[in-house]
């Protein structure tokens, strides 16, 4: 399959292209070429998944395909079907940047749009990988890519350190994973996902060894994830970054980490730990857990629109990794198809935050009290994007939220659907709450519980087209809301999930160039507590956000006994990167504990 | 003492991480994160030693000589080089903090609250 | 192990104490210079010359180049009362 | 959050971290007992197949050399973050900078010097496939030449060397001509980055096949981001160091 390296290869290409020769010529010919690259690419990896369907689709490097049963001494992709669904929806989300930032920014617009591309392209290639080394490149390429797009004009009234802090705490995970990459690799001398992964199952020993290297290299990749306590740089990036980065950076980039944390554990190490699923699974849903909650609290307290939608976007990522935690195929392709409606509608809402920064120069919510009145297409993408988050029946984020509560329950975990319908409704209240504000002049221009917010300057313009980002805003809200109305995208994904949880099977493609057993089929069934929780959380939604507009009414002990709960949270997230890495390392000493002390006793 | 060197990248990598954690100034810091990565290099390369064994470069010596490992050698060069990129932005980024706040002492700084 | 190993160890184990240590970033500079070496004696000894030419032109050139650059920039505007 | 806080959260974190990772490396094999397999795989395999007495440089451009495409393209990206932070604090014009130096012997030894350094470097690139060295070692250095003309020649003279504006298509001209190759290989029916010329002689300058075109890319590339980087660091610094005329 000689498209597999084109999907990545073309757009960085193009992206150097660009560097080359953007300085003389003009923004439209680099946005074109942005453009057509990423439509390339778009209808590349849209093969790649149809292709997919049945197979597993290996690719070795500088021509180093080994023989079956022989040692791979390249480096190989495996392109399975979640894979390349990822890959998609990257493209998909860079196009929808690329043309939302059409001719919006003016100095050295070619290199934003150069190293747009290389970030899409970093994350396209980290989900197809099927080598370990390689993905760690991929990782910091795609790491790179994001900390100077997250700085890329910003000016001094936006908080600069965001950029700062978001770098810091990413190359720390990177080096943790690295670290556990070396650990593996002394261990095993292999660096192939497949040949990793086959030869701790047949070395058999769970030691402190395997123990570090997996809490390492899945803490290193959850700093990606912004799961509690790794979670600080997300609201101070996303505050940073332009409007369309952030499409990227809450549609896909958080849910790298959850996929590489779910990529290493089905390949790596789900052969040798499979004894201790169940400890594994209680440490991943506790952290999953904490970081819904708290997402939903937070996003309660911001008045900064890009903040808000950034505490959502943790909340949303704590339930994905309670998906994961379940450690079951058919909870991960519930996270499959979440992550999917997720990454439309929340990209609606960043891209209606930036028509607004762009509109008024402000993205404050008590500040922009009725004025989005004069934006009615953008307040459509606003609350259908909300609607999409708030998981009604049959749309929005309903599959994935459907999937992982039925199987949760079946399981025992009875608790899970509570979490989530909490999560759910605290973060998209807080959405609902914001737009009622700012698009229909709804309750108090006060509210108490807000937190205070340095402002941000707007991004420079050239001749943007307002018209046409609201476009963009609302087609992808409404492609959010649609995707939960198709149910075969549910079931497909569960299908793939059963491929991609397969170790055996993945082995056997990769190394010995088997065929791939097919999936069993799956049909979609509309169970009714999933319609109810749905209801539920519906409901829900806009009744508090509808209520929190006016919390200004509240009575006074209430609020107060709301705002003391809420200082020691305001308190802990500082913005002072020191604060941020010890509690980077807290929680990877935490975590990576109960990791290491559930696989093999106390130390 | 077999495993004096793998302690010897996890002392540099906890160091590293003290100074991160108690530094005053955003260049300090950087230097810092560069510390921490210096201990991947040196975990990498300790893993593939072989006592007794040479450089894995053929020019003068036979094939069959008994050599270190190549590979950990050539993602150690890889991770150098990232290492100095991403040091290289970190700067940049510190010195665009500094134009904006006039310090570069992160608690001077942290405006972004909640 | 070989002698000359445990003694490049040692000065590496230091060298990173002392850049942690040197709060004043021009002595910091100085010393990460210093640690850089170290590291290319260690990555010599450990038989690795490939690597320890990158790490001697990363310490001799690339890092002092850069860290001098930010540090003058920052102490150039500080003395002229910032902006 | 006050220091001794923080401090609290700190340390305790670090025992857990620290236990860890004792407890992971402590169960490695005793150093100097490294079990392989791939290294030695690579090292028995590399004469025979890629007529190449260096195994390390090898594995960078030939049996891994698609991380090390990953790793010009971090060094592209970083380049140019550098200069898109940094130009946008500086006044594009630079040109009623005043000179610094004026003697015209140190002048001459900064050339000589940069002359020296220039070869040096191409000697390292050029043998990567036979000693330690190769397109990024060699590329460092390459920059080191410019840097050498900007500290003694100064700002002008460095200008028209290598200001950002040479040093910037020259970077991007390395890593996109990394990628092409691969892409080349692919278009004449290979694996995408497999060598398709020939091998050559074992010891010899042109060993090495078509993972000596991606060498001299590869040196190209980061010569070329490392000059940006430099020119865009020192140009800070001259801006702030001389002021400007009549202000």
């Amino acid at each position: 399959m000689t498209i597999v390296p084109i999907v990545v290869a073309a757009p960085l290409l193009t992206a150097a292209l660009i560097a080359l020769a953007g300085k003389w010529l003009p923004h439209v010919v680099a946005d074109a070429a942005g453009l057509a690259v990423t439509g390339l690419s778009l209808a590349l990896a849209s093969v790649l998944l149809a292709r997919t369907s049945a197979r597993l689709i290996t690719y070795w490097f500088g021509g180093w395909r080994p023989r079956a049963g022989s040692f791979p001494v390249g480096i190989g992709w495996a392109v399975d079907r979640l894979g390349a669904g990822f890959a998609l929806l990257v493209t998909c989300l860079l196009f929808a940047a690329l043309a939302y930032s059409w001719r919006t920014m003016t100095e050295e617009h070619y290199l934003f749009v150069a190293l747009l591309i290389v970030f899409g392209a970093a994350m396209a290639g980290f989900v197809l990988s099927g080598d370990i080394f390689n993905m760690f490149v991929f990782f910091e390429l795609m790491s790179v890519a994001a900390f100077v797009l997250t700085a890329y004009q910003a000016e001094e009234a936006s908080p600069l350190q965001g950029a700062f802090n978001f770098a810091v705490s990413n190359t720390l995970g990177a080096f943790l994973v690295l670290t556990g990459i070396a650990l593996l690799y002394g261990r095993t001398g292999r660096l192939n996902l497949a040949a990793i992964g086959q030869t701790l199952t047949n070395q058999g020993r769970h030691d402190g060894l395997v123990a570090a290297a997996f809490a390492l290299i899945t803490c290193g990749f959850l700093v990606k994830a912004a799961l509690v306590p790794f979670h600080f740089w997300l609201a101070d990036a996303h505050a940073t970054a332009p409007a369309p980065v952030c499409v990227l950076f809450s549609g896909v980039m958080v849910e790298v980490g959850i996929f590489a944390v779910a990529r290493i554990y089905w390949t790596v190490f789900d052969g040798v730990l499979g004894e201790f699923q169940s400890p594994i699974r209680d440490v991943l849903l506790g952290v999953g857990v904490v970081t819904a909650v708290l997402g939903a609290v937070m996003a309660g307290a911001q008045r900064h629109l890009k903040r808000l939608l950034a505490y959502s976007t943790i909340a949303h990522a704590g339930c994905f990794m309670i998906g994961v935690a379940l450690l079951t195929p058919d909870a991960l392709g519930g996270v499959a198809a979440y992550i999917v409606a997720h990454a439309f509608a929340k990209g609606a809402l960043f891209l209606c935050g930036g028509v607004l920064l762009t509109r008024f120069g402000e993205v404050d919510e008590l500040l922009l009290h009725g004025s989005g009145r004069a934006l009615p297409v953008s307040a459509i993408a606003w609350f259908a994007g909300a609607l999409a988050l708030a998981s009604p029946p049959l749309l929005g984020t309903f599959t994935g939220h459907a999937l992982i509560d039925d199987t949760a329950s079946t399981m025992g975990y009875w608790w899970v659907p509570v979490v989530l319908a909490f999560a759910t409704i605290g973060s998209t209240a807080a959405i609902v709450r914001a737009g009622l504000r700012v698009y229909a002049g709804a309750g108090d221009p006060d509210d108490p519980l807000l937190a205070d917010e340095p402002g941000e300057a707007p991004p420079p313009q050239e001749r943007a087209s307002l018209g046409l980002m609201q476009a963009i805003a609302l087609v992808l809200a409404l492609a959010g809301l649609g995707v939960g109305a198709w149910t075969g995208l549910a079931t497909r994904a569960v299908e793939a999930a059963h491929t991609f949880t397969d170790r055996i099977s993945y082995a056997a493609v990769v190394l010995d160039h088997r065929a791939l057993p097919p999936p069993p089929p799956e049909t979609w069934h509309t169970t009714a507590a999933s319609v109810a929780w749905a209801v539920v959380t519906l409901v829900g939604s806009a009744a508090v956000g509808a209520a929190s507009v006016y919390r200004n009414r509240f009575p006074e002990p209430l609020t107060r006994a709301l705002g003391a709960a809420l200082a020691p949270l305001h308190a802990v997230h500082s913005g002072n990167i020191g604060d941020y890495v010890a509690w980077l390392v807290l929680g990877t000493g935490i975590v990576g504990g109960l990791l290491a002390v559930s696989v093999h006793g106390v130390l | 003492m077999t495993i004096l060197p793998y302690l010897l990248a996890v002392w540099i990598f906890l160091v590293g991480l003290v100074g991160i954690v108690t530094s005053r100034n955003l260049i300090h810091l950087t230097v810092c994160v560069s510390i921490c990565q210096s201990a991947t290099y040196i975990l990498l390369l300790a893993i593939g030693y072989k006592s007794h064994g040479t450089a894995p470069v053929f020019a003068d010596i036979p094939t069959s000589r008994k050599v270190v490992d190549p590979v950990v050698q050539s993602l150690t060069l890889t991770d150098i080089v990232v290492a100095v990129a991403v040091s290289a932005l970190l700067l940049a980024l510190a010195l665009k903090v500094f134009e904006a706040e006039g310090s570069l002492d992160p608690a001077e700084i942290a405006e972004l609250k909640g | 192990m070989e002698p000359l190993q445990i003694v490049a160890m040692l000065y590496v184990a230091l060298g990173a104490l002392c850049v942690v240590l040197a709060r004043d970033v021009v002595r910091q500079a100085l010393v990460f210079s210093l640690y850089g070496f170290s590291l290319v004696v260690l990555f010599v000894v450990f038989q690795a010359p490939d690597v320890a030419l990158s790490a001697l032109v990363v310490s001799g050139i690339a890092y002092p180049l850069v860290l001098v650059g930010a540090i003058a920039r920052c102490h150039g505007q500080r003395k002229g009362g910032g902006k | 959050m006050t220091t001794r806080v923080r401090l609290a959260i700190f340390s305790s974190g670090l025992v857990l971290v620290a236990a860890l990772l004792v407890d992971g490396v402590s169960n490695l094999p005793p150093f100097g007992r490294y079990a392989g397999p791939y290294g030695d795989i690579v090292a028995r395999l590399v004469e025979p197949q890629r007529h190449m007495a260096n195994a390390v440089t090898a594995v960078v451009f030939d049996y891994r050399g698609f991380d090390t495409m990953g790793e010009e393209l971090i060094l592209f990206a970083a380049a140019s973050a550098v200069a898109l932070l940094l130009r946008e604090m500086r006044d594009h014009d630079t040109s009623d900078l005043v000179e610094g130096i004026r003697s015209d012997a140190l002048r001459g030894v900064g050339a000589l010097a940069a002359i020296v350094t220039f070869v040096l470097a191409l000697q390292v690139v050029a043998h990567g496939f036979i000693t330690p060295g190769g397109g990024f070692q060699g590329g460092v250095v390459l920059s080191a030449a410019f840097a050498l003309v900007f500290l003694t020649n100064e700002y002008r003279a460095y200008n028209r060397l290598a200001s950002s504006s040479f040093a910037e298509p020259v970077e991007a001209l390395g890593a996109g001509g990394y990628v092409f190759l691969g892409l080349l290989a692919l278009a004449l029916g290979f694996g995408f980055l497999e060598n398709f010329l020939p091998f050559g002689v074992t010891g010899r300058l042109r060993s090495g096949g078509s993972a000596a075109i991606v060498n001299w890319s590869s040196a190209l590339a980061v010569s070329g981001g490392f000059a940006l980087i430099f020119s865009e660091y020192l140009q800070e610094n001259v801006a702030v160091r001389h002021g400007r005329v009549g202000k």
